[in-house]
C-alpha cells in the first residue's frame, strides 16, 4: 500500500514536471503544426534567464520568472517575425532541418556565454523547504509545480476553446489563405501563438529545472521526452498532453520502483502502447 | 443480369441517420442517376458500397458475391470503381504517372521491383490513350497541383476508367468541369462496355437527363423515388424538394 | 623538430565539459613546462570524439596517426571510445595516455596503452573495506546502469560480501533518470545501513544527492559511500545539500601538498575558470607521462622504447605519489576517504583518511 | 523540394550509358584514394553513412514516413556481423549477408507493426523501437558487452586475399564498391512500378486505397528493403571498426541520418550520397578546424540550407548530380 | 461614377508561371459582372488576384480609387472585397459554427443568426466538424461565411456548383437581394452560363489568361461566335 502511494505521488509530482516542460510544444507543434524541434532552446533561454536574474542579478524568484517568460516572448517574437514565419510554409522536414539546425547554434552559444556548466535556480526560502505527506515527504517546489501546471491548463483551455483568438488560430493552420481572405490577420495571430509557445517553454524551463537541470545540451537531452509527452497527448489537445503526461510520469515511476534494471523499457512499451492504441493522441478516438 | 444490389442498407453518425434502408438493385450496362438535396447521404452511399464506410446494417452484393464486410481494395479488385466528390488526386505525381499506376494495379505489376517502370510500354500507351479520349494529353505530363480543377475532375474519370471497371460510382464527376468538357466525360463514359453499370451522382439536371435511363431520388437518406427520367420529372414531391422550378427543362 | 601529440575528447555535445578539463589540464602542464619537453617543441593536435562514438573516434584517430603523423595520443573519456583505437595504436605503436576512460578491461587490449586515471575497482574496494571496519552490515547499492556503474556494483559487492557484509539490494539507475525520488524510497525501504553509489557527473549526480535528502535518508542515518559524485567540476552546486557526504577517490582539489599546489597555481595561469579535477588531474599527469617519453626517445618515434620507459615509473602527482604498474600499465596510487566540509564560501572534498596505494584490484584479481 | 521527378521515356536513353557512370564512379574512387590517402577511413565512413541514408530514403523519402529509428536496423545488422564474426566465422562477406539479414529481420518484425502508422505517431514509435533495443542491448552486456561495447572479434581478409589494415586500404574499398552495389539496385528497385507505387502512396494514400492498392503489405515490403540495406550499413561498419557499441542503435544516429537526407534532398538517391557528402565533410573539416565551437557551423548550414533560394541549391545539386553521379540515371 | 475596383493591366501567375497576360476590367459599386471562359483560362487566377492570393508580374489594382497593389489579403478584406473560392475552403478542424465565427472578424457572434437564416441546412449541422459536412454543404458554408464580413464587393467562384438546383434557385435569389438591396458588387464565375448570363448585367470573358470580349450580358447572348468560340455553350 506504502508503496502504491508512493508510485502515486511520486508519478504524478514528476508528470506534472513533464507536462510544464512539453505543453508548449504540443502549442507550437499542434495547434501551428510548425515542428518546432528548437523548443527547448526557448525553454534553455527562459531557465538561462530565470537564473541568472536570481543568482546575478539577485531578483526574487517570482519576478524573475516572470521576467524570464517575457524575455522568451519577446526573443521569440522577433525570431518569428523575421525568421521562423518563412518556415511554416515549408515541409515537415525542412522545418526538422531548420530547427535542428538553430538549437546546435543555440546549444554553441549557450556553450559560449555560459560555459558547460549547469545552471542552478536558487530556490526562495518558501519554495525551498519540504511539505509533510503522512509518513513521506514531498519537497515545496513540486507543489508549486503542481499549481503553476493547474494554472497553465486551464488558461490554455479558456483560450483556445472559448475565445475568438482560438478559432482564429485553428483557421489560420487549416487554411491560412483561405482565413487572410476573411480578414484574419493571421501574422499577427501567428506571431502570438509562436511567441507564446515559447513563452510556455521558457516557463518549463525555469520551472523543471530542479529535474531536468539546465545545460547547453539541455535543448536535445530533453527533446524525445517532450516528443513522446505531446505526441501520445494527441498534437495541440492541451489536456490530451496533461494525461499523457501524468499517464507517463506514473508509469516511468512505477517503472523505477519495481523494475528499475529493464531501464527505459517500461516506458517505452508503454508509449508503445499508447500510441498503438490511440495514434492521435490519448483522448482522440479514431 | 443484376450485379450490385443494396439490400436494407444503414448508416447513422451519432443521431442523425444518414442512410436509411436504402434498397436498389442494379443490372450489368445500366446507367442511373442518383440525385437528391444537399446532405441527403449520396455520399454516403456511395462510401458505404465503395467499402470506405462501414454499414450498420444491410447487405452489399456484387455479381451475386455478398461483399459486406469486404475491405474496399478488395471491391476494387472485383471491379467496382468509385469516384470522389473532391478530387482526390497525388498533387505532385504527373497525370501519366498516376494513371499508369491504376493499370499496373489492374494487371497485377504494381508490385514489380525489378523492371523499369518505362519498360512497360503497354502500361504507357494505354494510359497517354485513357488521357488522350479525355483530352488531356497537353496536361499528361503535368502534377495536379499545377492544373485548373476542371482538369483534375477528368485525371480523376481517367483514373477511373483505367481500372476497367464492372460497376462505376461516379460522384459528382462533372461538378467544376466545364459544359463543353462535360460532353467529353458523356463521350468517354458511351464507349465504354456495354455491359458496365453506371452510377452518376449529379445536380446539373441538364446532364442528368440526358445520360440517364433510370434515376433514383434520395432524401434524408431514404429512397424518395425511383424511376425512368420522365417518371421523375413529373413527380410532384420531387419537384418540390429537390428540383424547383428547373423541372421545366 | 617538433613532437605532436593528438589528444581525442568531447570538445561538444553533452560531455563538452571533459573536453575544456583536457584541455586546461594538458596545455597547463605544457605551459609550466615552458611549451618543451626535453627541449622538443610540443603541437597539441586537438580532436573531438562527442560521446561514446567508437566510429568515429577510430577514424579521429587514424587521421591523427596517417596524415597528421602525431607521436603520441591522448584523451579519451569513454571506454568503447578507448576500446577502438586500441587496435590502431597496437599496429602503429603509438604510445597513447588515457586520460580517463575507467574500465579495467583496456589496458590490456594493447601493448601502448598507459592509463593516468583509475578505475571503479581500485576505488570502490578500499570504501568496501571501510564500511565493514565501522561495522556497517547492511548496504544497498545503487549504480547507473552503465559499464563504469556495473564496475563499481560489482566490486562493492564482491569484497563487501567477501568480509562477510550483506548487500540487501542491487539498485540500477537508468542514465537518462531525471526524477531519483524512487529510488531513494527504495533505498529507504531496503533497510540498509548506507548507500553504495556510483554515478555519473552533472545531472544524475546532483539529482540522485537532492532525492537523498529530500526524502529523509540523510535524517534517518543511511550513510552515503560514493566515487566520484563529489567531484569539483558540480561539487558547488549542490550546496548544503552535500556536507557531510563520503567518497572515496584517488584525487580532492583540496588536497594539501606542493605538487597540488603548482598544479593549482599551473590551471590558474591556464584559464580563469580552468578547474581542478579528476578528468584535469588526469590530463596534467598524462601529459607528465608523455613528457618521460619524449624525454627517454629524445623526440624520435619509438614506441617500444617510450612505453619502456615508463613501466614502473614513480613520480609524485598533484593527487600524492603515483606509480606506473610496470604489467597493467595502469596508475597505481594512494585512495583516500574524503568527506564535504565548508571551507569559507566554498566546499571542498577533505581527505579523512587515507587508504595507501592501490592497484586497480579489477586486474589485479 | 521538388520530388522524384517521374517524367516518362526520358530514361530509355540514359540507362544504355549507364555503365559510363559507374565507371566514372570508379575513377572518381581511385582519385580520392591517390590524393587523399589520410582521409580513407572518413571516406569509408562516408560510404556506410551514404549506404544507410539511402536506406533511410526509402523509408522517409520515397514513402514518405519520417523515422528517428533507423539505427534499429542499422544497430541489428552490426550487431549480428559482430557476433557473427566473433563466434562463427571471421569472414566478412558471410558476415556482411548476416548483418544484412538481421537488418531485414527486424525491420520485417518491427514493420509489420510500425507501417500502420503515419506522421508523428510512427516517427515516434520508431524512435521507441530503437530506444528499446538499444536498452536491451544495454541488459544483455554478456553477449553485447553492453556500453563497453562488443570487441574482440577479427575479421579475415576479404576475398581471402585482402587484408584489413590500420590504414584503411581494404576497408574503403571494401565499403565504396558495397555502396556502389546497394546504389545500384536501391535505384533500379525505386525505378520499378513498385518505387511509383511507393511515391503513390506518399502522396496520397486514399488515392491508391481507391485504386484497390493495399498499402500495408507495399509499406512492409519497402521496409524490409530499407532494413536489409541499413543491416548492411551496420555490419560494414562492424566490420571496418571492428568495434560495435551501444550508439549504432541509438537516436543521435538515426537523427545524423535524418539531417543528412534532408540536406541532400528526399526522394532521389543521388540526393541521399550528396547531402552524406556534404554534412560528413563540413562537419569534419569544421570539427577538425575548431573541435570546441563546430557545432555553429553545422548549426549554421542546416538553417542556410533551408532558406537558400530553392533554385541555387538545385542548380548547384543537379550540377554536381549531372556531373558525377547523374551519368548513372537521373535522380531515381 | 467612380469604380469600385479597377484592374489594371496585371500580370499575375504562379511560381514561374505567368496565367494572366494584361488583364483589365473594373466594376462599379453594386454592379453585377460575371467572367466567363472554358477551362483553364485563367477565371479562378482573376479572383485569386483581386485578392492577392498570386504573384503580381506587372500592373495594378484600385480600390475605391486608391492604389492598393501592394496590400496584403487582410487589408482588401478588411476593406471590403469578400471571396467564395472554388475549392470552398471550409476549415475542417473548425466546426460549422466556427467557420461561420471566423468569417464574422470582430462583430458580436449572435450575427452568425443570418447565415442560418440564409441557409437553414447550416443550422441543423451547427456543431458538426468541417470535415464531415456533405458537398453541397461545404459550399453553403463557404458563401454564408464570407458574407457575413459584410463585403461591399463579392468575388464567387462557381458558387452553384454541387448544389441542388432548388438550393441554386434559392442561393441565386440571395445574391440577387444582396446586390439590390445593400448595393454589393457581386463578380460571378459560373460554369452555368444561361443562370450567369440571367444574372449578371456585363460579362468578360476569359481566353488564355486574357479578356477577349467584354460586352452587356444581352449583347452576348446574342453573340454565337462568342459563346461558341469562347465558351462552348453546348446547347
Ligand atoms: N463523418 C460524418 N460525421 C457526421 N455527419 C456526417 C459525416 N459525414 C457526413 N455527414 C452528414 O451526413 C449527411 C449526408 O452527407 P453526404 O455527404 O452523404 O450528402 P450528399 O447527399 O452527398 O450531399 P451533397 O449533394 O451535398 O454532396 C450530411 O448532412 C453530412 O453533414
Ligand atoms: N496553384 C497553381 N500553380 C500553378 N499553376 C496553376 C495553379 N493553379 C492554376 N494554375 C494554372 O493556371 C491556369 C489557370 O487556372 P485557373 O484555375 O485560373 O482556371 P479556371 O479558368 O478557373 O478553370 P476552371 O474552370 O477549371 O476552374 C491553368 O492552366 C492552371 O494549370
Ligand atoms: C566514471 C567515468 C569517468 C567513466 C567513463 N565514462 C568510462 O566510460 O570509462
Ligand atoms: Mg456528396
Ligand atoms: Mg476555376
Amino acid at each position: 500500500m506504502q508503496l502504491f502511494s508512493n508510485i502515486l505521488i511520486d508519478g504524478i509530482v514528476y508528470g506534472m514536471v513533464l507536462f510544464i516542460i512539453s505543453v508548449g510544444l504540443s502549442v507550437t507543434m499542434g495547434l501551428m503544426r510548425f515542428i518546432n524541434l528548437a523548443h527547448g532552446a526557448f525553454a534553455m533561454a527562459g531557465g538561462y534567464v530565470a537564473a541568472w536574474l536570481v543568482r546575478e542579478e539577485g531578483y526574487p524568484f517570482l519576478a524573475a520568472l516572470v521576467l524570464a517568460v517575457l524575455a522568451a516572448v519577446v526573443l521569440a517574437a522577433l525570431l518569428e517575425t523575421f525568421v521562423f514565419r518563412f518556415l511554416y510554409k515549408r515541409t515537415e522536414l525542412e522545418q526538422v532541418l531548420f530547427t535542428i539546425g538553430f538549437t546546435f547554434a543555440a546549444i554553441a552559444l549557450a556553450n559560449l556565454l555560459a560555459g558547460p556548466y549547469i545552471q542552478l535556480i536558487p530556490l526562495p526560502e518558501w519554495l525551498d523547504g519540504s511539505m509533510s505527506l503522512g509518513d513521506r515527504t514531498l519537497p515545496t517546489q513540486r507543489v508549486f509545480v503542481i499549481l503553476m501546471g493547474l494554472v497553465v491548463v486551464l488558461l490554455l483551455w479558456l483560450i483556445i476553446a472559448k475565445t475568438r483568438f482560438g478559432i482564429w488560430l485553428r483557421a489560420s493552420v487549416d487554411n491560412a489563405p483561405m482565413s487572410s481572405s476573411l480578414g484574419i490577420n493571421i501574422r499577427l495571430v501567428q506571431c502570438a501563438t509562436f511567441a507564446f509557445g515559447a513563452g510556455l517553454a521558457a516557463l518549463g524551463g525555469a520551472l523543471g529545472a530542479e529535474l531536468m537541470p539546465l545545460e547547453p545540451y539541455y535543448p536535445l537531452k530533453y527533446l524525445v521526452l517532450m516528443l513522446v509527452v505531446v505526441s501520445v497527448g494527441g498534437l495541440g489537445s492541451v489536456s490530451g498532453t496533461l494525461i499523457a503526461a501524468l499517464v507517463l510520469g506514473v508509469i516511468d515511476t512505477a517503472g523505477r520502483y519495481l523494475a528499475s534494471d529493464f531501464g527505459t523499457f517500461f516506458f517505452y512499451v508503454a508509449m508503445i502502447l499508447l500510441l498503438a492504441w490511440r495514434p492521435e493522441g490519448i483522448l482522440r478516438r479514431h | 443480369m443484376t450485379v450490385l444490389q443494396v439490400e436494407h442498407l444503414n448508416k447513422a453518425f451519432g443521431g442523425l441517420t444518414v442512410t436509411d434502408d436504402v434498397t436498389f438493385a442494379l443490372s450489368a450496362g445500366e446507367r442511373m442517376a442518383i440525385i437528391g438535396p444537399n446532405g441527403a447521404g449520396k455520399t454516403t452511399l456511395v462510401n458505404q458500397i465503395g467499402g470506405v464506410l462501414r454499414s450498420d446494417s444491410g447487405r452489399i452484393h456484387l455479381n451475386g458475391v455478398n461483399v459486406t464486410e469486404w475491405p474496399s481494395h478488395r471491391r476494387v479488385g472485383h471491379g467496382l470503381i468509385r469516384t470522389f466528390q473532391i478530387s482526390r488526386l497525388a498533387p505532385d505525381i504527373p497525370a501519366l504517372d498516376q494513371v499508369a499506376l491504376a493499370i499496373h494495379q489492374r494487371d497485377g505489376s504494381i508490385g514489380h521491383m525489378w523492371r523499369n517502370k518505362n519498360a512497360y510500354t503497354a502500361v504507357i500507351e494505354e494510359a497517354e490513350h485513357i488521357l488522350a479520349d479525355l483530352q488531356l494529353s497537353r496536361v499528361a505530363r503535368h502534377s495536379p497541383a499545377e492544373m485548373a480543377y476542371g482538369d483534375q475532375r477528368l485525371v480523376e474519370i481517367a483514373l477511373a476508367l483505367a481500372l476497367k471497371p464492372k460497376v462505376l460510382l461516379l460522384d459528382e464527376p462533372m461538378a467544376g468541369v466545364p459544359r463543353s468538357e462535360a460532353q467529353l466525360v458523356l463521350d468517354a463514359l458511351d464507349k465504354l462496355p456495354a455491359d458496365l453499370a453506371v452510377v452518376i451522382i449529379e445536380h446539373d439536371m441538364d446532364l442528368v437527363f440526358r445520360f440517364a435511363q433510370r434515376i433514383l431520388v434520395l432524401a434524408n437518406g431514404a429512397v424518395l423515388a425511383d424511376g425512368t427520367p420522365d417518371e421523375i420529372r413529373r413527380n410532384e414531391v420531387v419537384r418540390q424538394v429537390y428540383l424547383g422550378s428547373e423541372a421545366q427543362v | 623538430d617538433t613532437v605532436k601529440v593528438g589528444i581525442i575528447g568531447p570538445f561538444s555535445g553533452p560531455f563538452a565539459h571533459y573536453g575544456k578539463l583536457f584541455k586546461d589540464g594538458a596545455e597547463s602542464y605544457l605551459k609550466q613546462q615552458g611549451g618543451k619537453f626535453a627541449g622538443h617543441d610540443i603541437e597539441i593536435i586537438y580532436r573531438d570524439s562527442g560521446g561514446p562514438n567508437p566510429s568515429g573516434v577510430k577514424t579521429a584517430a587514424q587521421e591523427l596517426i596517417v596524415s597528421d603523423r602525431v607521436d603520441y595520443l591522448g584523451g579519451i573519456v569513454f571506454t568503447p571510445n578507448a576500446m577502438a583505437v586500441a587496435p590502431l595504436v597496437q599496429e602503429s605503436k603509438t604510445p597513447t595516455v588515457i586520460f580517463n576512460a575507467a574500465t579495467s578491461s583496456i589496458t590490456p587490449k594493447s601493448d601502448y596503452l598507459v592509463r593516468t586515471s583509475y578505475t571503479l575497482w581500485q576505488v570502490t574496494v578500499p570504501i568496501a573495506r571501510w564500511a565493514h571496519e565501522q561495522g556497517i552490515k547492511k548496504v544497498v547499492t545503487a549504480v547507473s546502469d552503465y559499464a563504469p556503474g556495473v564496475d563499481g556494483e560489482t566490486a562493492f559487492k564482491e569484497e563487501f560480501t567477501r568480509l562477510g557484509g550483506e548487500v540487501v539490494e542491487s539498485i540500477r539507475m537508468p542514465l537518462n533518470t531525471n526524477d531519483f525520488s524512487p529510488f531513494a524510497q527504495r533505498i529507504k525501504a531496503s533497510g540498509a545501513e548506507a548507500v553504495y553509489v556510483f554515478l555519473p557527473g552533472g545531472p544524475p549526480s546532483l539529482g540522485f544527492v537532492n532525492a537523498y535528502n529530500e526524502n529523509g535518508l540523510r535524517e534517518a542515518g543511511i550513510e552515503f559511500l560514493g566515487t566520484a559524485e563529489m567531484d569539483e567540476f558540480d561539487l558547488q552546486k549542490f550546496g548544503d545539500a552535500a556536507l557531510g557526504l563520503k567518497t572515496a577517490f584517488h584525487y580532492s582539489a583540496a588536497h594539501d601538498s606542493d605538487a597540488n599546489r603548482e598544479f593549482k597555481k599551473a590551471m590558474k595561469a591556464q584559464a580563469a575558470d580552468a578547474l581542478e579535477n579528476y578528468a584535469s588531474v588526469g590530463a596534467y599527469d598524462g601529459m607528465h607521462i608523455i613528457h618521460k617519453m619524449v624525454e627517454a626517445t629524445d623526440g624520435k618515434k619509438d614506441g617500444d622504447k617510450a612505453i619502456e620507459a615508463i613501466k614502473g615509473y614513480e613520480w609524485e602527482s598533484p593527487r600524492g605519489p603515483a606509480k606506473i604498474d610496470p604489467e597493467t600499465r595502469h596508475i597505481t596510487q594512494n585512495v583516500y576517504l574524503r568527506e564535504v566540509e565548508r571551507d569559507g564560501d566554498i566546499l571542498v572534498n577533505t581527505e579523512i583518511e587515507n587508504f595507501g596505494m592501490q592497484p586497480d584490484h579489477g586486474l589485479k584479481k | 523540394m521538388p520530388i522524384a521527378s517521374y517524367s516518362l521515356g526520358a530514361g530509355a536513353n540514359r540507362a544504355r550509358f549507364a555503365w559510363l557512370g559507374y565507371v566514372l564512379a570508379l575513377v572518381v574512387m581511385f582519385a580520392l584514394y591517390w590524393f587523399l590517402p589520410g582521409s580513407l577511413l572518413m571516406l569509408t565512413h562516408i560510404a556506410i553513412m551514404a549506404i544507410l541514408v539511402m536506406s533511410l530514403d526509402l523509408v522517409t523519402g520515397y514513402a514518405g514516413l519520417p523515422t528517428l529509428g533507423h539505427a534499429a536496423m542499422f544497430g541489428m545488422g552490426a550487431y549480428s556481423a559482430g557476433l557473427f564474426a566473433k563466434h562463427f566465422s571471421p569472414d566478412p562477406l558471410l558476415g556482411l549477408l548476416v548483418g544484412a539479414g538481421s537488418g531485414a529481420l527486424i525491420a520485417f518484425i518491427s514493420g509489420l507493426f510500425l507501417v500502420r502508422y503515419q506522421g508523428l505517431a510512427f516517427l515516434m514509435l520508431t524512435i521507441a523501437v530503437t530506444l528499446i533495443l538499444q536498452s536491451l542491448a544495454n541488459s544483455f552486456q554478456g553477449i553485447t558487452g553492453g556500453d563497453n561495447g562488443l570487441t574482440g572479434y577479427d575479421i579475415s581478409p576479404l576475398l581471402g586475399q585482402f587484408n584489413f589494415d590500420m590504414f584503411g586500404v581494404t576497408g574503403y574499398w571494401y565499403s565504396m564498391i558495397a555502396m556502389l552495389v546497394c546504389y545500384a539496385v536501391l535505384r533500379r528497385i525505386m525505378r520499378s512500378p513498385f518505387g511509383l507505387c511507393c511515391v503513390g502512396i506518399r502522396e496520397n494514400r486514399e488515392r491508391m486505397a481507391a485504386n484497390g492498392t493495399r498499402i500495408y503489405p507495399h509499406l512492409v515490403r519497402l521496409y524490409v528493403i530499407a532494413g536489409f540495406f541499413a543491416g548492411v550499413a551496420g555490419a560494414l561498419s562492424a566490420q571496418v571498426t571492428q568495434v560495435v557499441s551501444l550508439d549504432s542503435l541509438g537516436f543521435e544516429l538515426s537523427a545524423e541520418a535524418l539531417v543528412m537526407l534532408v540536406l541532400g534532398g528526399l526522394g532521389t538517391l543521388n540526393g541521399a550520397i550528396i547531402g552524406t557528402t556534404l554534412y560528413s565533410v563540413i562537419h569534419h573539416y569544421a570539427a577538425t578546424a575548431n573541435p570546441f565551437h563546430w557545432l555553429f557551423v553545422i548549426g549554421g548550414l542546416l538553417m542556410l540550407v533551408v532558406f537558400l533560394p530553392k533554385g541555387i541549391l538545385n542548380r548547384f545539386m543537379n550540377r554536381i548530380g549531372r556531373n558525377v553521379l547523374s551519368l548513372i540515371g537521373r535522380g531515381t | 461614377m467612380s469604380m469600385l475596383l479597377e484592374v489594371k493591366a496585371l500580370e499575375a501567375g504562379y511560381g514561374p508561371l505567368t496565367v494572366l497576360h494584361e488583364v483589365s476590367f473594373s466594376v462599379a459599386p453594386g454592379e453585377r459582372v460575371c467572367l466567363l471562359g472554358r477551362n483553364g483560362v485563367g477565371k479562378s487566377t482573376t479572383l485569386k488576384s483581386v485578392m492577392n492570393l498570386t504573384q503580381y508580374r506587372a500592373g495594378s489594382v484600385y480600390w475605391q480609387g486608391h492604389d492598393i497593389t501592394r496590400l496584403s489579403t487582410v487589408e482588401r478584406a478588411r476593406r471590403g472585397i469578400g471571396y467564395v473560392p472554388q475549392t470552398r475552403d471550409v476549415f475542417p478542424s473548425l466546426t460549422v459554427e466556427e467557420n461561420l465565427i471566423a468569417g464574422l472578424r470582430n462583430r458580436p457572434r449572435s450575427e452568425v443568426q443570418k447565415a442560418y437564416e440564409l441557409f437553414p441546412r447550416l443550422y441543423e449541422r451547427r456543431n458538426n466538424g468541417g470535415q464531415a459536412l456533405s458537398g453541397g454543404e461545404q459550399q453553403m458554408l463557404s458563401v454564408a461565411r464570407t458574407l457575413l464580413g459584410e463585403p461591399q464587393l463579392l468575388l464567387l467562384d462557381e458558387p452553384l456548383e454541387g448544389l441542388a438546383p432548388i438550393i441554386c434557385e434559392e442561393l441565386m435569389h440571395a445574391f440577387d437581394k444582396l446586390s439590390r438591396e445593400q448595393h454589393v458588387a457581386i463578380v460571378l464565375v459560373e460554369q452555368k452560363v444561361q443562370e450567369a448570363l440571367k444574372f449578371a448585367q456585363r460579362a468578360l470573358v476569359l481566353d488564355h489568361g486574357a479578356v477577349v470580349h467584354e460586352s452587356g450580358t444581352a449583347e452576348l447572348i446574342n453573340n454565337p461566335t462568342i459563346l461558341d468560340r469562347y465558351i462552348a455553350v453546348a446547347e
